[in-house]
C-alpha cells in the first residue's frame, strides 16, 4: 500500500460540523477545561486547609496529613483515579444509603473534579506549607501585636504574604492539573484526549487528531503561562524583584 | 522568589516522613487503628488470587523498573545537550531545545505516547521500506513507542532541570578550572557536567519519581507492566478494590525503594544545609 | 514618676500599665524572675541590660506576646484575665480581652515587621481599619497626618521593600500611632539599622517623648535613654537589678552589674 | 421516575455501538436498546463507561445496565446477573491476506494475536491459542485491535464475527485482511449468547427487560431494526 | 628587582612574565591603557590601586582569563600567540598554547573558587593529574605534603563547603601550587575573609614569598605588601601611575594619587 502524503490529511474531519469533528473536540477540550478547573480549586481548598493542619493541627492532624500527601505523591496518578473513581463513589453511595439518602447521583464531571482534587490537594498542601513557612514570622506577629483575631491575620496578613512564595507552585500544579485530566480517558469520561481517541478510531486519522488535540492542550498550556505571568506580576508588587 | 527546583521538590515525595521521635503515644493509637484496618483489609478483602499472580506481578515489577531505569537514564542523555545549549549553544540550538521543551511539557503524555504508538506507529507499516527493513521487527512491538516516549518526556522536563542546573554552576568555579589550562572538554567532563548534576540532585530525585509514576500509561499501549498485569486481574476477577490496592502499596514500596536510593547518591557528596 | 512594685509613689495620674510579679520561663529556663512595674501616663520608661537578660520577653508579655507563667499584666487599670493551663503555667481566659487590649498598645520591633504586600499607607490604614473600625476616609486623613510627621508623606504608596531601614522603622511608627495607643512599646527600635539611619529614628522617637506619651522603650542608646526617659530600669538576669531616674542610673549606679555594664556600652 | 443509566463502552464498537462526530450514538445495539426501553417504558440515558471498568461500574451503582455485547459466561455470573440473550453470533478470526492460516490452535501456532481485554475472546484465545503456542495480546479497545493488525504489529485478531465482519468491510480492512474463519465453539467459554449485564438482585428490571426482549422479538420491531445492520438472523438458534 | 616597560634593569635572572603595552576595552569602556611589566623569577610583585582601577583585569589577562585588545604577553619567554579577531580586537591563534602556559600559573581567587564536588585533597590533584598527567599516587604523595604545608592535612577528605573561609582560602593555594607552578597569581587573597581569618592566609603567602617564588599579587593590604614585596606597582585608571621599592612607595610616594590612596587606606 502506497503512501499519498496528500491523502494523510483531511482537514475537513476537524469541520465543526458533523460528520467533522471539530465541535466534539472542543466540547472536550471544554470538559477538560472544567474538570481541570474544579479540581485545582478542589486541590485549592484542600490544600489550604492541609498545609494549616499540617503547621498549626494536633498530632493526629499531622500525621494523618502525612499519610495523605505522602501515599498519594507515591502512587501514579493514574492508580489514584482508578481507586478514587470507583472507591470514591462507591464509598459515597453506601454513606448515602446509610444515611437513608438512597443512592446519590454522581455525575462523571463531579467525580472527575473529585478524583483531580484529591490529588491536587496533595501536592497543594505540600506547596502551602512551604510558603507560609516562608513568611516572616514577623509579619505575623505585628499583626497580632494590633489585635487582630486569628482568622482576620489569615486573611490580610498569612495569606497575601505567602502567595508570592507559592505562586510558582501553584502554577506548577494548575498546568499539573490540566494534563492529569487526560488521564480520566482511562475511566471512560470524555474529556479532550477520549474524544480524541474516539474521532481517532471512528475516522483511522490518528496522526491528525492526535497533532490536533495536542495543538490544543499546548495552546492551553501557553495561554496559562500567559496569565500565570500576569498574575505574579501582581502579587509580587512590593517585593524587590530578584530576576 | 522560590526557585524551580525547589518547586518540584515540593510537588513531587523526594523525602519519606523521617523516622526521628517517632514513637509518640498518640502515635502508637494510629498504628492500631492502621492495624486494625490492614486486618479487615486482610480478612474481609478477597486475596485468594494472589499466590496465581504473584509470577506475573514480579514480571510486571520487572517490566516497570527496566521502563523506568532505562528512560531515564536515556532521558538524562538526552537532557545533558538540551539543558546545556539552552545555556551556551548557539541561538537556533537554544531554540530548538526551547521550543522543544515547552511542546512536550505543555502536553499530556498519555496523548504523546499515543500519537506514537498509533499515530506514527500507523504509518510506518504504509512504507514497504520500514516493513522490509531490519527495524520492522522491533517497530511491530509496543515497548520501543512507550521508551522513546517515556524518554522524550523525560528529556524534556530534565532539560529545563539540566538547564538551571548548568547556570546555576558559580562562573568563578568554572574561571578556575580553565585558569589551571584544562581544555574545554575537560571543564566540561571534570567540572561544569558533575557539578550540576550535583546540583541537581534533588530534582532529579522527584522527576525520577514523577517518571515511575508516569510508566503505567505505556499499559495502554500494551505493555505488560505492572499496571497492566493488575488491570488484567480485576478484569478476570471481577474485583475492584484489591488489586488496585495491592498496585497501590507496590508503587509506595517502588518509590520508597527511589528515594533512598537518592538519599544514598546525595549523601555521597554532602551539602551544607542551605 | 513611675511606681515600683508595690510602693507606688502618690501621683494624680492614672495607671498605663500595671506588671505585678511576673515570671516567665521557657521549658527550664526562667527568663523572667518576678518583675514588678507600673508606668503612669505620661511616663517614658527606658528598660535597659545585657543581652538575654530577658528585656525583649519583658516587654512582649505586656501585651501577651508571650504568655506570662505567673504574675499579672493590667491594661489602664484593666487586669488581663488569665486562668491556669493545667501544666503549671497560665493562659489568658478571654481572646477578645486579649485583643482589645493589645488593640491599644502600639508596638515598634527591632526588625520593623512592615506588612510587605502593602503600600506604607495600607500598613498604616490597617489596624485602624480592620480592628478597630474606623471609617476609611478618616483612617486615610489620620494615617497621612502621621506619615507627615515622620517625614513619609511622599513614600506613602511606596512599598516597604523600597524604603531605607530608617524609613521602615519611621512607618512602623506611624503605623503603631495609628491606634490612638494608650502606651508605645519600643523594642530596640534602632538596632537593626545601620548606624547613619539611628538618628532619624531617635528623633522621631524623641519626639513622642516630649509629647509625653506613655512609653517604654528597650534600648541600647544609653545616651538616648538617659535624655528622653524619665525613668530607667536596669534588667539583669530576669529580675531589675536597679531603677531610678536616669540621672542616678547613669550618675550614681549603685550595683556592681549596673556600673559593669555601664562602663562596657561605651 | 428515575431514567435508567444504561452503560455503552465508551470505546467504539461499530456496528454495535459508536459515537458520531456530533456525539451521538448509534449502531445495532443502540436501536436494540431504544426498543427495549420503549417497550419497557423506560426512560433510558446512554452513560458512557470505560469498558474496563464497566462491571465495577454496575456494581458500584454508576450505571444500571450494561448493553456492551457482553457475553453471558459462568465467571461473569458470579458478579452480576443477565437478562436473556438478545443476540449470538460465531467467533470469528481474521489475518492479512498475505498469510494462509486457519483459525486452529494448530493454524495459529507461534503467531501473534490481538484480542479485546475482559472479552470471552481473550479467554478463549488464551486457553486454546495462547496454550498452543500464540502470543495474545490485550487491547483496550477492538478498533485498536483492528488497528494493529492493518498496521502489521499483528498476524490475527479474534473477536465476534459482526465485528469483524464491519472492520473486513472497512476501507482499512478491506484493503489487509480476510476471514480466517470462526472457531470451534465452547460454550464453557463463549457463553450463551449476549445478555443485557444487571446488577445481582436487580430482579424487577431483569424482568422488565426479559419481557422486552421476548415482546420485540414477537412483534418484529426487533427484525426490522436488524436488517438496517445485517442480512441475517443475528439472533443465532 | 623587576623590569619596568621598555628599561629592563640588567640582572642574571630569567623572565618569568613579560607584558608589553597591555590594552583592555570593554566595548567602549578603556579599563587598562597600556600596561608592561616584567616580573623576574623570584619576584613578589604587589599590586595596589582603587577598586576599578583594573588590578584584577590585569592580572587575568596574563593567562588570558580576559583576552587583551592589544598588546602581548610572554611567559618564561614563550609569547602567547594571539592574532586579530577581525573585529579590532586580538583572540589567541593556539587554544593548546593557552592551555599548556595556564597551566603552570597558579592562580589563587578572591573568592576561592574551590570545585564544591570534590574534597580538599580531589581539588588538590585535580590538574595534576588531568592536565599534567601526573599519575594518581605523585599527585597524592605531593598534594599531602602541599596541604600538610597550608596546615590542611587533617582536612583533606573534607568537601569545601564545610571549610572556613580561610581553610579554603589556603585550600586554594594548595591546590595552586600543586600544578608547581612557574608564577602565582593572587586576586586580592583575603578580601572575602571576615578579618581574623586573614592572618592565617597572609601567613602561608608571607611563607611562599620568603621562598623566592615569583608571585603577582593584588592586594588591598598595605601592610602586608609592604613586608612580602620586593616591588609595588600602582594601578589607576588603567595605567601604572607609580612603581618602585616598598619603602620609595609607601615611605616616599610622588604622585598625588598615590598620596591620597596611600592616606585613604589606613
Ligand atoms: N521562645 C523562646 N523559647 C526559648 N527561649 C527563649 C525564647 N525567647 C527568648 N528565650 C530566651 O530567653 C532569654 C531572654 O531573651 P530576651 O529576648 O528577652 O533577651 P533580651 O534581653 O531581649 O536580649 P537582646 O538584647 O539580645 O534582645 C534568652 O536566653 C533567650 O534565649
Ligand atoms: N567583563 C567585564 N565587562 C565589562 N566591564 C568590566 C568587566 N570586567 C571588569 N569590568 C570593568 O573594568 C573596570 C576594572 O575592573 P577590575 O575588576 O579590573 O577592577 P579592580 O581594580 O580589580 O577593582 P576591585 O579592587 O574592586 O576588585 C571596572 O570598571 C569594571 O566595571
Ligand atoms: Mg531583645
Ligand atoms: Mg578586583
Amino acid at each position: 500500500m502506497a503512501a499519498d502524503p496528500a491523502s494523510l490529511i483531511d482537514w475537513s474531519l476537524l469541520a465543526f460540523d458533523p460528520p467533522g469533528w471539530g465541535a466534539v473536540l472542543l466540547a472536550g477540550l471544554m470538559n477538560s477545561i472544567k474538570i481541570a478547573i474544579g479540581g485545582y480549586s478542589l486541590g485549592l481548598v484542600l490544600g489550604t486547609g492541609g498545609a494549616f493542619g499540617k503547621l498549626y493541627g494536633g498530632p493526629v492532624t499531622k500525621d494523618l496529613l502525612e499519610v495523605y500527601t505522602t501515599v498519594v505523591r507515591a502512587v501514579p496518578e493514574l492508580v489514584l483515579i482508578l481507586l478514587l473513581y470507583y472507591a470514591g463513589t462507591d464509598l459515597l453511595n453506601r454513606l448515602a444509603a446509610a444515611a437513608g439518602y438512597g443512592t446519590v447521583d454522581i455525575s462523571g464531571l463531579a467525580a472527575g473534579i473529585f478524583v483531580i482534587g484529591v490529588v491536587q490537594g496533595a501536592y497543594a498542601t505540600e506547596v502551602m506549607r512551604g510558603a507560609i513557612r516562608a513568611v516572616p514570622p514577623g509579619q505575623i506577629e505585628a499583626a497580632r501585636a494590633f489585635g487582630m483575631p486569628p482568622l482576620l491575620i489569615l486573611w490580610r496578613v498569612t495569606f497575601p504574604a505567602m502567595l508570592p512564595h507559592a505562586l510558582p507552585g501553584l502554577s506548577n500544579l494548575w498546568l499539573i492539573a490540566t494534563k492529569d485530566t487526560a488521564l480520566l480517558a482511562v475511566v471512560g469520561f470524555s474529556e479532550l484526549t477520549l474524544v480524541t481517541r474516539q474521532a481517532a478510531g471512528s475516522t483511522k486519522a490518528y496522526m491528525l487528531f492526535f497533532c490536533a488535540a495536542g495543538a490544543l492542550y499546548l495552546a492551553l498550556t501557553l495561554v496559562s503561562n500567559l496569565v500565570i505571568r500576569l498574575i505574579e506580576l501582581r502579587a509580587r508588587r512590593g517585593w524587590v524583584s530578584t530576576r | 522568589m522560590m526557585s524551580e527546583e525547589s518547586t518540584i521538590e515540593a510537588t513531587a515525595l523526594t523525602q519519606l516522613p523521617s523516622g526521628r521521635g517517632f514513637f509518640k503515644p498518640h502515635r502508637l493509637v494510629l498504628m492500631a487503628v492502621a492495624a486494625a484496618i490492614l486486618f479487615c483489609a486482610i480478612w474481609f478483602m478477597r486475596w485468594d488470587w494472589l499466590p496465581d499472580y504473584a509470577g506475573r506481578l514480579a514480571h510486571g515489577v520487572g517490566v516497570t523498573l527496566l521502563m523506568l531505569v532505562g528512560t531515564c537514564l536515556l532521558g538524562f542523555l538526552l537532557a545533558v545537550p538540551i539543558g546545556l545549549v539552552q545555556v551556551a549553544g548557539p541561538w537556533p540550538l537554544k531554540l530548538l531545545a526551547k521550543g522543544f521543551c515547552t511542546v512536550i511539557r505543555g502536553t499530556p503524555l498519555l496523548l504523546q505516547l499515543w500519537l506514537l504508538y498509533y499515530g506514527l506507529g500507523s504509518l510506518f507499516p504504509q512504507f514497504p521500506a520500514i516493513r522490509q527493513s531490519f527495524l520492522w521487527p522491533l517497530l511491530r512491538e509496543a515497548w520501543p513507542y512507550g521508551v522513546a516516549a517515556l524518554t522524550i518526556s523525560f528529556a524534556a522536563y530534565e532539560g529545563e532541570v539540566m538547564r538551571g542546573a548548568f547556570a546555576g554552576v558559580p562562573a568563578g568555579e568554572l574561571e578556575a578550572a580553565r585558569a589551571y589550562g584544562m581544555s574545554r572538554w575537560k571543564v566540561f567532563r571534570r567540572i561544569w557536567l558533575p557539578r550540576a548534576v550535583h546540583r541537581a540532585l534533588p530534582t532529579l530525585n522527584g522527576e525520577t519519581v514523577l517518571q515511575l509514576k508516569s510508566t503505567p500509561l505505556v499499559a495502554t499501549i500494551t505493555v505488560i507492566d505492572v499496571y497492566a498485569v493488575v488491570s488484567k486481574i480485576r478484569q478476570v476477577t471481577y474485583l475492584t478494590y484489591e488489586p488496585l490496592l495491592l498496585l497501590a502499596l507496590i508503587y509506595l514500596c517502588l518509590t520508597a525503594l527511589l528515594v533512598l536510593a537518592f538519599r544514598y547518591f546525595e549523601n555521597k557528596i554532602p551539602t551544607r544545609s542551605a | 514618676m513611675p511606681g515600683i512594685g508595690g510602693d507606688a509613689p502618690m501621683t494624680e495620674r492614672a495607671e498605663a500599665i500595671a506588671v505585678r510579679n511576673l515570671h516567665k520561663r521557657f521549658g527550664a529556663l526562667e527568663v523572667l524572675k518576678g518583675i514588678s512595674l507600673t508606668a503612669y501616663e505620661g511616663d517614658v520608661i527606658a528598660i535597659i541590660g545585657g543581652s538575654g537578660s530577658g528585656k525583649s520577653t519583658f516587654l512582649r508579655c505586656i501585651n501577651m506576646l508571650e504568655v506570662p507563667s505567673e504574675g499579672s499584666v493590667a491594661i489602664r487599670g484593666e487586669p488581663i484575665a488569665m486562668r491556669g493551663d493545667g501544666h503549671g503555667g497560665l493562659v489568658p481566659s478571654d481572646r477578645r480581652q486579649v485583643e482589645r487590649l493589645r488593640s491599644r498598645l502600639g508596638m515598634v520591633f527591632q526588625s520593623f515587621n512592615l506588612w510587605q504586600h502593602m503600600t506604607i499607607i495600607q500598613n498604616v490604614i490597617e489596624a485602624p481599619m480592620q480592628v478597630l473600625g474606623v471609617p476609611r476616609a478618616e483612617a486615610i486623613a489620620r494615617a497621612e497626618a502621621l506619615l507627615r510627621r515622620v517625614g513619609l508623606f511622599e513614600k506613602r504608596d511606596a512599598y516597604p521593600a523600597f524604603l531605607s531601614g530608617g524609613q521602615q522603622q519611621r512607618a512602623a511608627i506611624a503605623r503603631a500611632l495609628a491606634i490612638q495607643p494608650h502606651a508605645m512599646l519600643f523594642d530596640e527600635p534602632t538596632s537593626a539599622l545601620d548606624p547613619e539611619l539611628v538618628g532619624e529614628v531617635l528623633g522621631v522617637i524623641g519626639d513622642l517623648a516630649r509629647e509625653k506619651r506613655t512609653m517604654l522603650l528597650v534600648t541600647h542608646e544609653m545616651k538616648f535613654a538617659r535624655n528622653v526617659a524619665n525613668h530607667i530600669v536596669f534588667l539583669a538576669h530576669g529580675v531589675i537589678e536597679e531603677q531610678g531616674p536616669p540621672d542616678q542610673i547613669f550618675g550614681a549606679p549603685q550595683s556592681e552589674r549596673l556600673k559593669k555594664f555601664i562602663r562596657s556600652s561605651h | 421516575a428515575e431514567p435508567i443509566k444504561v452503560g455503552f463502552a465508551a470505546e467504539p464498537y461499530p456496528p454495535f455501538a459508536s459515537p458520531d462526530a456530533a456525539g451521538k450514538w448509534e449502531g445495532w445495539e443502540v436501536d436494540f436498546m431504544k426498543a427495549a426501553c420503549a417497550q419497557a417504558k423506560l426512560d433510558c440515558v446512554i452513560t458512557p463507561v470505560a469498558w474496563d471498568g464497566i462491571i465495577p461500574a454496575l456494581t458500584s451503582k454508576k450505571i444500571d445496565m450494561i448493553v456492551g455485547s457482553m457475553s453471558i459466561t459462568p465467571e461473569r455470573l458470579k458478579t452480576i446477573d443477565f437478562s436473556d440473550k438478545y443476540y449470538n453470533t460465531p467467533t470469528g478470526v481474521i489475518g492479512p491476506k498475505s498469510e494462509k492460516f486457519d483459525a486452529t490452535p494448530a493454524g495459529l501456532k507461534g503467531k501473534t494475536i490481538g484480542v479485546q481485554v475482559a472479552t470471552i475472546h481473550q479467554d478463549y484465545a488464551n486457553k486454546y491459542f495462547g496454550s498452543a503456542g500464540a502470543t495474545v495480546k490485550e487491547y483496550q479497545t477492538q478498533d485498536e485491535a483492528n488497528n494493529d493488525l492493518a498496521a502489521g504489529r499483528l498476524d490475527a485478531v479474534q473477536a465476534d464475527a459482526i465485528a469483524l465482519d464491519a472492520f473486513l468491510k472497512s476501507d482499512q480492512g478491506k484493503q489487509c485482511c480476510e476471514l480466517k474463519g470462526n472457531v470451534k465453539d465452547d460454550p464453557e467459554v463463549l457463553g450463551a449468547g449476549v445478555g443485557v449485564g444487571l446488577r445481582k438482585g436487580d430482579t424487577e428490571l431483569k424482568n422488565k427487560m426479559n419481557a422486552a426482549i421476548k415482546a420485540i422479538r414477537a412483534d418484529g420491531t426487533y427484525d426490522a431494526f436488524s436488517k438496517k445492520y445485517f442480512d441475517f438472523d443475528i439472533y443465532g438458534g
